[in-house]
């Protein structure tokens, strides 16, 4: 018979308001097993853990049942607390009688009630608790970034800076990501290319650091620390240890009409390119979609000119497989399509643009080296309407956009009204907004300097149409301070899309088996507390994928999770869930359904040997379950039909008295 | 079970610790309230319910057993839950086979960020079950309070 | 609040509907309204003139004869409160009334001409009529 | 192959030139027009609010028609068709509005929601096919500049009608395309005309409907194309004078079964 | 075509014991009374002579038996397998229940085996003798006397709806492979699927309540094979001994069909079997016909290795609400 302690904690108000703590309290003291019970205004608080583990001692306790908060929330804290008394720690059971009970419950009488019915199910399972010891599994010391934009680069240099190995995954054929095409960058106005750049040579000359570029990921199996991850290299066509990058191809190349997606289509590259000048690794790509002697088996003009012999017309996709101890993601994010929206007539007219398209037109490396000119007929624009929260902020039964602020959008447009001011002081800019968001260090200074100093007309209202008319854009909108409705002719309209997490994710999400939210963001462990790593042990988050994030915030976060990163690596041997599946041989048939059900392949089989009630011996096939490999989901258990599997810490017979507790 | 002449249903809730467990406590953190009535046990993965814990509720004095994981293809573990939707597919269709009432059973993906959900799910399983009545088809008189 | 009409504002809200605490103050409904300039309140002002049980007002407005029903501010608004319903219900809630009728049968021989489509009549009937 | 179609009051008065060609051209694309034997005016303009129930039941009425015979539901005239297809929406997603309008009916002409509604536009799209169509073009309309005109009432809202994206529509300009003109895109074409105001305020009708054609006119197109009685009416009338033509005559024409007009 | 009978199987045990084949047979013998056939082990051709019957009531399936029989020594088993039964045969080769290397398999075709319960209804009760030479049946009774029945009317329901006279496994076939049949066998489930909720719950109230747990239909039932059953374990929440009311009556059948679902090859036996007359493969079939509507057809035992439904899953299999939907509306 176990010896068990109730401890009851009133969280202050949060418990006590609606659950009489002293009475769950009383009414806990005489379950089976209970010898001490007691209640705490902060079971949490050093002097609640006190409490505790005096209590073990002085009542030589053998396990304990804490009904707190959820055990999300501080199950390890009272874990620690027990083993802190000499406990094992998986004789803790949390009964969460806050979230699932006081905070969802208003009337005191029923909150008790359930409180103490939660309370009996939890004593009832530590009564069949039994000590549970962690198995150990080593440590690949080496990290996977996937993603090489400035949050990949950043966490994957801080990572090779500890001395760790690190490979970053990138489709595209050169990191850099979304900040390579930036022009300039709120609020210091530093160029992007200045600040990115070394960051990308950094990564390319680190000995530490391996860059797949032109690749993804497309099988990761494993757990933390020993993942097994298949790395697909796209055929580029190009040997990247024999190019020097040289761009002769690429300017060579016959196939001239191929739409250039760094300056997002709107002016034209080879079928083979370099991105950029700047591009890491600076390997030349041959696009399969385009080339000539892909297709069609004549041209060749790009092998003929190419003097280091890189061109490799039969060249394969590659797999490549390695072993990771921790993954980063760092898929980032992507502009919606504008499509939903045509109201702005995005897809009517060449001159409705988005942000990042305005930003390759102002970049002094983009399609007018710097120069703003509209795409309809290269004119400088007079007349600018920024359009805020195209697709942002939209409610989820409208069916278009998203729910959320995308965040970014206030500042660089901002930034581009105020850079326009600044360049070409003949120009009107107008911007359309709902709100100015401008938390962050010297952001709203920076708003009211675009106001203030720079003239830019900020007007609290939304456009309603864009309409196309001779060469002009007929801008209809609202002007809500004034309670007009107003008419502008504008030369050039820029929309401010809300951004999406990269399509990339969600397959990448369900190969991590790491969880993500109806928008396709990564969630963290916790929001507050964890923020840079996912619920799955070893699976770390930086950058957008997250949420949607501005670059100082992205270089921060990418840190920390290289810091989470470096801490897991350092050690040598991680201690396991032990709440794993075990098959009793003496019951198991040997027949392969848990097998067949396992994710991990944690189970194997083999021939052993039993007495029989005869006497006799038979050889029978059994089932065996490799602790380090399983994840504890229990799969098995409902799969074995003789009941043979049963899984530690959530035992057939534990869940049953639960359910016999509550039930009773 | 009967509270002042009016029948509230007792509700067994298996909630996966990854996502419903967590939308569970979202519902809590926001305040959305569902009946007490609605009593939660938490297991690592909706894979983990077996059906004899369900006859087993139900032995017991439930009034209905929902069991909450991940959306499919959300599960932390991968493949847990594409497990449970077909072996709960295949025994809530014996149930009712047997003619258990149908809407005494219910199986609901509920991600955690899906408090909301987990409560109005709650609010409606617990309305359609109070609306049965008490589970007689599937009871133990022995255990009957 | 002044004139806190809170019956009639459920009212309205039932009939029409949609849901005024949705209204993020936008503006793109009155940004796109076609009628704009005949209404003396805006639509973003009736959400927000609903919303707070100002309702008076608009039982008396110009607008709710000038929206033309075309939804524009339906299909575009972002967080579907959908204006138009809004109108159409204040409009309802006024020519119900006994003798309310905006327009009637009597003067619209006046208004004809030979093209005029007849579904141009029915519709001003039920929009304006009781 | 057979479909019900609701000619609306309007087609029988006013706009008989689209009834008449619509007809026309249904018969050459081998669609027989059933007209229901007792069909009602749909009222006009569709009043969103729920508890209109009396006005929407010619609606539904026509629904039912089609429903028994299985038929999809056709319709011409763009205020026809947007009212009967929100009304049928309505049925289908509005449970308390559905029972309440069968609770106006007698229990045999209770409707379930289960008819198809298309636009006649649709029916060339998506049942005939805009290829047949074109093969059956016997004068093609060459050279022809047409800028087609949605108004509000044929894509919205884009939810219930589903029939083309509303803010950057093609189905009419795949039309034109068919009948071998050139299709005009122009931003304004699914702005309201003015619709019924014109009755009592020709001042913001014409506001409106000059905004459009002078669009028109500066995309340099001969003609404006439109399925709506309401919108040719106003911007012919208040318009800067493009001329407006149906869909269905412009589609006769092209398929040489158009009279002449002088021989009138 | 010849169909098989007694002497033929003798014939054929004896050669193999004879030759080496194998150093024991299984097969069936006389009980208690005519009818009443149980299956058998027979270590000598002398036994062999003595004692093995074949005929119209040898319904039993003796593949079950290999699993423990397969485990003593290292001979060989013979056994004589009916199309049926090599389903069965397959399905505990895919669950690795026994040692293929240690058996060798007679496949011998069958046109349908007598239900005893049939006889009984035409003859009466205290039967005396019953034989039968494949076209009718003699039978004699205490109180009648003799009365000769049709053997094709006393032909078990298993039979008539049967699924499939194709032998899917042996080493050695005696008769002709047969055809996959397509049956109605699931006419019965559709028409409890049809009725209404209450009319369903008392038609199975009123069979499941004659279960006396007598445990007939698992100790025959070639699927369940297991180490310890768990209404035998009581570690396993589950084991109860008898029903003590009608939830246990329930649980243990609604358990027991969930525990073979996807590996029952419907054979019928736990119906032949039980005492009752409890048609509790209905239970079996709904589950089969569940199975074939929600995830495709699928029959156990068809090819060994084959991935049973309730360990596989597609990323679009139905949702158990619509499932249960579909399960009371699907009488195609």
């Amino acid at each position: 018979m176990q010896r068990i302690g109730v401890f009851v904690c009133w969280c202050g108000s949060n418990i006590a308001g609606t659950v009489d703590v002293k009475a769950v309290a009383e009414a806990l003291k005489n379950e089976p097993g209970v010898v001490f019970s007691t209640d705490y205004q902060y079971m949490c608080s050093q002097a609640g853990q006190d409490i505790i583990k005096n209590a073990i001692k002085e009542h030589n306790l053998s396990g304990i049942v804490v009904c707190s908060c959820s055990p999300r929330m501080h199950e390890q804290t009272f874990r620690k607390t027990a083993q802190a008394a000499g406990l094992n720690p998986y004789m803790v059971e949390i009964s969460n009688i806050r979230e699932q009970c006081s905070w969802v419950h208003k009337d005191m009488e029923k909150g008790t009630e359930k409180a103490i019915i939660l309370g009996k199910a939890a004593i009832a399972k530590v009564n069949l608790n039994a000590p549970l010891t962690p198995g150990e599994s080593p440590v690949t010391k080496r990290a996977l970034v996937i993603g090489g934009g400035i949050a990949g680069i950043q966490t994957a240099l801080d990572i090779a800076d500890a001395g760790f190995p690190v490979d970053i995954v990138e489709t595209k054929p050169t990191i850099g990501g979304k900040m390579a095409q930036l022009d300039k960058t709120f609020p210091t106005l530093d160029c992007a290319a200045c600040i990115l750049t070394p960051k990308m040579v950094d990564a390319g000359q680190s000995d530490k650091i391996r860059i797949f570029s032109y690749s993804e990921v497309s099988q990761v199996k494993g757990f933390v620390g020993n993942f097994d991850v298949t790395i697909k290299k796209k055929a580029r066509y190009v040997k990247e240890d024999l190019c020097t990058g040289c761009g002769l191809c690429t300017e060579k190349c016959p196939q001239k009409k191929v739409p250039n997606e760094f300056n997002l289509g709107m002016d034209n590259r080879r079928a083979i390119y370099i991105p950029f000048a700047q591009a890491v690794p600076k390997v030349a790509t041959i696009d399969a979609d385009y080339c000539t002697m892909l297709k069609s088996g004549k041209c060749g003009v790009c092998s003929k000119v190419c003097t280091a012999g890189a061109i490799d017309y039969t060249q394969k996709d590659e797999y490549i497989e390695e072993k990771y101890g921790a993954i980063v993601v760092a898929t980032g994010y992507n502009p919606i399509s504008m499509d939903k929206f045509d109201e702005y007539a995005y897809n009517q007219s060449k001159d409705v643009i988005t942000s990042l398209e305005f930003e390759r037109l102002t970049n002094a490396a983009g399609p007018t080296a710097g120069k703003l000119l509209r795409p309809s007929d290269n004119k400088h624009p007079h007349t600018i309407v920024f359009v805020q929260c195209v697709g942002s902020r939209c409610a989820n039964c409208a069916e278009k956009g998203k729910e959320y602020c995308s965040k970014i959008c206030c500042m660089y447009t901002a930034k581009h009204a105020m850079l326009t001011r600044d360049k070409y002081p003949d120009t009107d800019v107008y911007v359309f907004y709902i709100d100015v968001r401008t938390p962050g260090k010297s952001f709203d200074e920076f708003y009211r300097r675009a106001v203030e100093e720079y003239g830019v007309h900020y007007i609290k209202g939304m456009v309603g149409k864009i309409a196309p008319e001779g060469d002009v854009l007929k801008v209809q909108a609202s002007d809500l301070i004034n309670n007009k409705q107003i008419h502008i002719d504008a030369d050039l309209v820029v929309l401010a899309a809300a951004i999406e997490p990269d399509k990339s994710a969600r397959p990448l999400a369900t190969m991590l088996t790491a969880s993500m939210d109806t928008n396709d963001f990564f969630t963290e462990a916790h929001p507050k507390l964890r923020p840079v790593e996912s619920p799955t042990a070893g699976v770390f988050l930086s950058g957008a994928c997250q949420g949607p994030k501005d670059i100082p915030e992205t270089v921060a976060q990418a840190g920390a999770a290289a810091s989470k990163v470096i801490g897991l690596l350092a050690k040598d041997k991680l201690m396991g869930n032990p709440c794993v599946a075990h098959s009793n041989e003496l019951m198991c048939n040997g027949c392969s359904s848990c097998e067949r059900v396992c994710p991990y392949g944690a189970i194997t089989y083999s021939d052993k040997e039993f007495r029989m009630p005869d006497r006799t011996v038979a050889i029978r096939r059994v089932a065996s379950v490799n602790e380090a490999v399983c994840q504890g989901c229990g799969a098995c258990t409902v799969a074995c039909p003789s009941g043979a599997m049963d899984l530690k810490g959530f035992a057939n017979n534990q869940i049953v008295a639960e359910v016999d507790a509550i039930c009773k | 079970m009967q509270i002042n002449g009016e029948f509230k249903p007792l509700i067994v809730a298996f909630c996966c610790n990854w996502c419903s467990y967590a939308g569970a406590d979202l519902a809590g953190n926001n305040r959305l309230a569902y009946p007490e009535n609605v009593k939660i046990i938490k297991v690592p993965c909706s894979c983990r319910v077996n059906p004899m814990f369900i006859l087993r509720a139900f032995q017991r004095g439930a009034d209905g057993v929902i069991i909450c994981g991940c959306h499919p293809g959300d599960c932390h573990y991968t493949s847990g839950n594409y497990y449970t939707r077909r072996r709960m597919s295949l025994l809530f269709s014996m149930l009712n086979f047997l003619g258990i009432e149908k809407e005494r059973t219910r199986v609901e993906w509920v991600s955690a960020a899906e408090g909301a959900k987990f409560a109005a799910t709650m609010n409606e399983f617990t309305e359609a079950v109070a609306a049965l009545g008490e589970n007689k088809r599937l009871e133990d008189l022995r255990c009957k309070r | 609040m002044q004139n806190k009409n809170s019956s009639l504002r459920d009212e309205i809200i039932r009939i029409s509907g949609t849901n005024p605490r949705k209204c993020m103050l936008c503006g793109k409904c009155s940004a796109t309204c076609p009628a704009f300039d005949g209404m003396d309140y805006a639509p973003h002002q009736f959400v927000n003139m609903i919303e707070n049980g100002n309702i008076e007002p608009l039982l008396n407005s110009k607008s709710i004869y000038q929206c033309l029903s075309c939804f524009a501010c339906l299909e575009r608004c972002p967080r579907t409160v959908e204006p138009a319903k809004l109108i159409e219900a204040v409009r309802l809630s006024v020519i119900r009334k006994q003798g309310a009728n905006h327009l009637k049968p009597d003067n619209i021989p006046a208004l004809l001409d030979e093209d005029l489509p007849q579904q141009a009549i029915v519709s001003a009937m039920r929009k304006y009529n009781k | 192959m057979k479909v019900t179609y609701f000619p609306g009051c309007t087609l029988r008065t006013k706009a008989k030139d689209l009834d008449k060609y619509a007809r026309k051209c249904a018969e050459i694309l081998d669609v027989t027009l059933e007209e229901p034997d007792d069909w009602q005016c749909c009222g006009g303009v569709f009043t969103t609010s729920r508890d209109e129930i009396a006005t929407k039941l010619s609606s539904v009425r026509a629904l039912k028609a089609a429903s028994d015979k299985n038929q999809p539901l056709v319709t011409v005239c763009s205020t026809c068709h947007n009212v009967i297809k929100q009304t049928n929406y309505a049925m289908q997603n509005d449970e308390e509005f559905s029972s309440r309008v069968n609770n106006y009916l007698s229990k045999e002409e209770n409707y379930d929601g289960s008819a198809k509604v298309l636009h006649y536009l649709e029916l060339l799209r998506d049942t005939v096919g805009f290829d047949k169509v074109k093969e059956k073009v016997v004068k093609p309309l060459e050279g022809k500049k047409i800028a087609a005109y949605y108004g509000c009432l044929l894509l919205r809202p884009g939810k219930v009608m589903q029939m083309d994206d509303p803010e950057n529509p093609t189905i009419m300009e795949d039309l034109i395309r068919a009948l071998g003109a050139e299709a005009v895109v122009t931003p304004y074409r699914n702005e309201c005309c003015g619709s019924y105001i014109s009755l009592e305020n020709p001042e913001s009708c014409t506001k409106r409907s000059t905004k459009i054609t002078k669009n028109v006119e500066t995309y340099g197109a001969d003609m404006i194309l439109t399925a709506c009685p309401m919108c040719k009416y106003n911007l012919e009338k208040y318009g800067s004078g493009v001329p407006v033509v149906y869909l269905t005559e412009l589609l006769a024409e092209a398929f040489g079964v158009k009279e002449d007009e002088n021989a009138k | 075509m010849q169909k098989i009978n007694s002497t033929m199987l003798i014939e054929k045990a004896a050669q193999l014991l004879e030759n080496g084949t194998a150093d024991r047979v299984l097969g069936w013998k006389k009980g208690e009374f005519d009818y009443d056939i149980t299956p058998a082990v027979f270590n000598s051709v002398d036994q062999i002579k003595k004692e093995f019957v074949f005929g119209d009531f040898c319904g039993a399936n003796l593949s079950k038996y290999l699993v423990k029989e397969t485990r003593k020594g290292d001979g060989k088993v013979a056994v004589f397998l009916k199309p049926c039964d090599t389903y069965s045969f397959n399905q505990l080769l895919t669950e690795k229940r026994f040692d293929r290397e240690k058996v060798y398999a007679v496949g011998i075709s069958c046109e349908g085996m007598a239900d005893i319960f049939k006889v009984k209804q035409i003859a009466g009760d205290g039967i005396v003798s019953v034989s039968s030479d494949g076209e009718n049946v003699k039978v004699e009774t205490l109180y009648d006397g003799e009365k000769t029945i049709k053997l094709s009317d006393v032909i078990a329901e298993r039979c008539i709806n049967c699924k499939s006279r194709k032998c899917v496994a042996y080493d050695e076939l005696m008769g002709e492979e047969g055809e996959i049949i397509d049956s109605d066998r699931f006419d019965m489930v559709s028409k409890i699927e049809s009725m209404s909720e209450d009319e369903r719950f008392g038609f199975w109230q009123n069979e499941l309540s004659k279960c006396i747990r007598c445990n007939a239909c698992r100790n025959v039932c070639p699927a369940c094979t297991c180490e310890k059953c768990v209404f035998d374990n009581p570690d396993s929440c589950a084991q109860n001994k008898a029903p003590a009311d009608s939830f246990e009556e329930k649980m243990f059948h609604i358990i027991r069909a969930f525990h073979v679902a996807g590996r029952c090859t419907d054979c019928g036996e736990c119906s032949r079997v039980c005492p009752q007359n409890i048609p509790l493969h209905l239970l079996n079939r709904k589950f089969i016909k569940d199975i074939d509507t929600f995830y495709g057809e699928y029959q156990a035992g068809a090819q060994v290795g084959s991935r049973a439904p309730l360990v596989d899953y597609t990323e679009g299999d139905i949702e158990p609400g619509e499932a249960v939907m579909k399960g009371e509306s699907e009488n195609a």
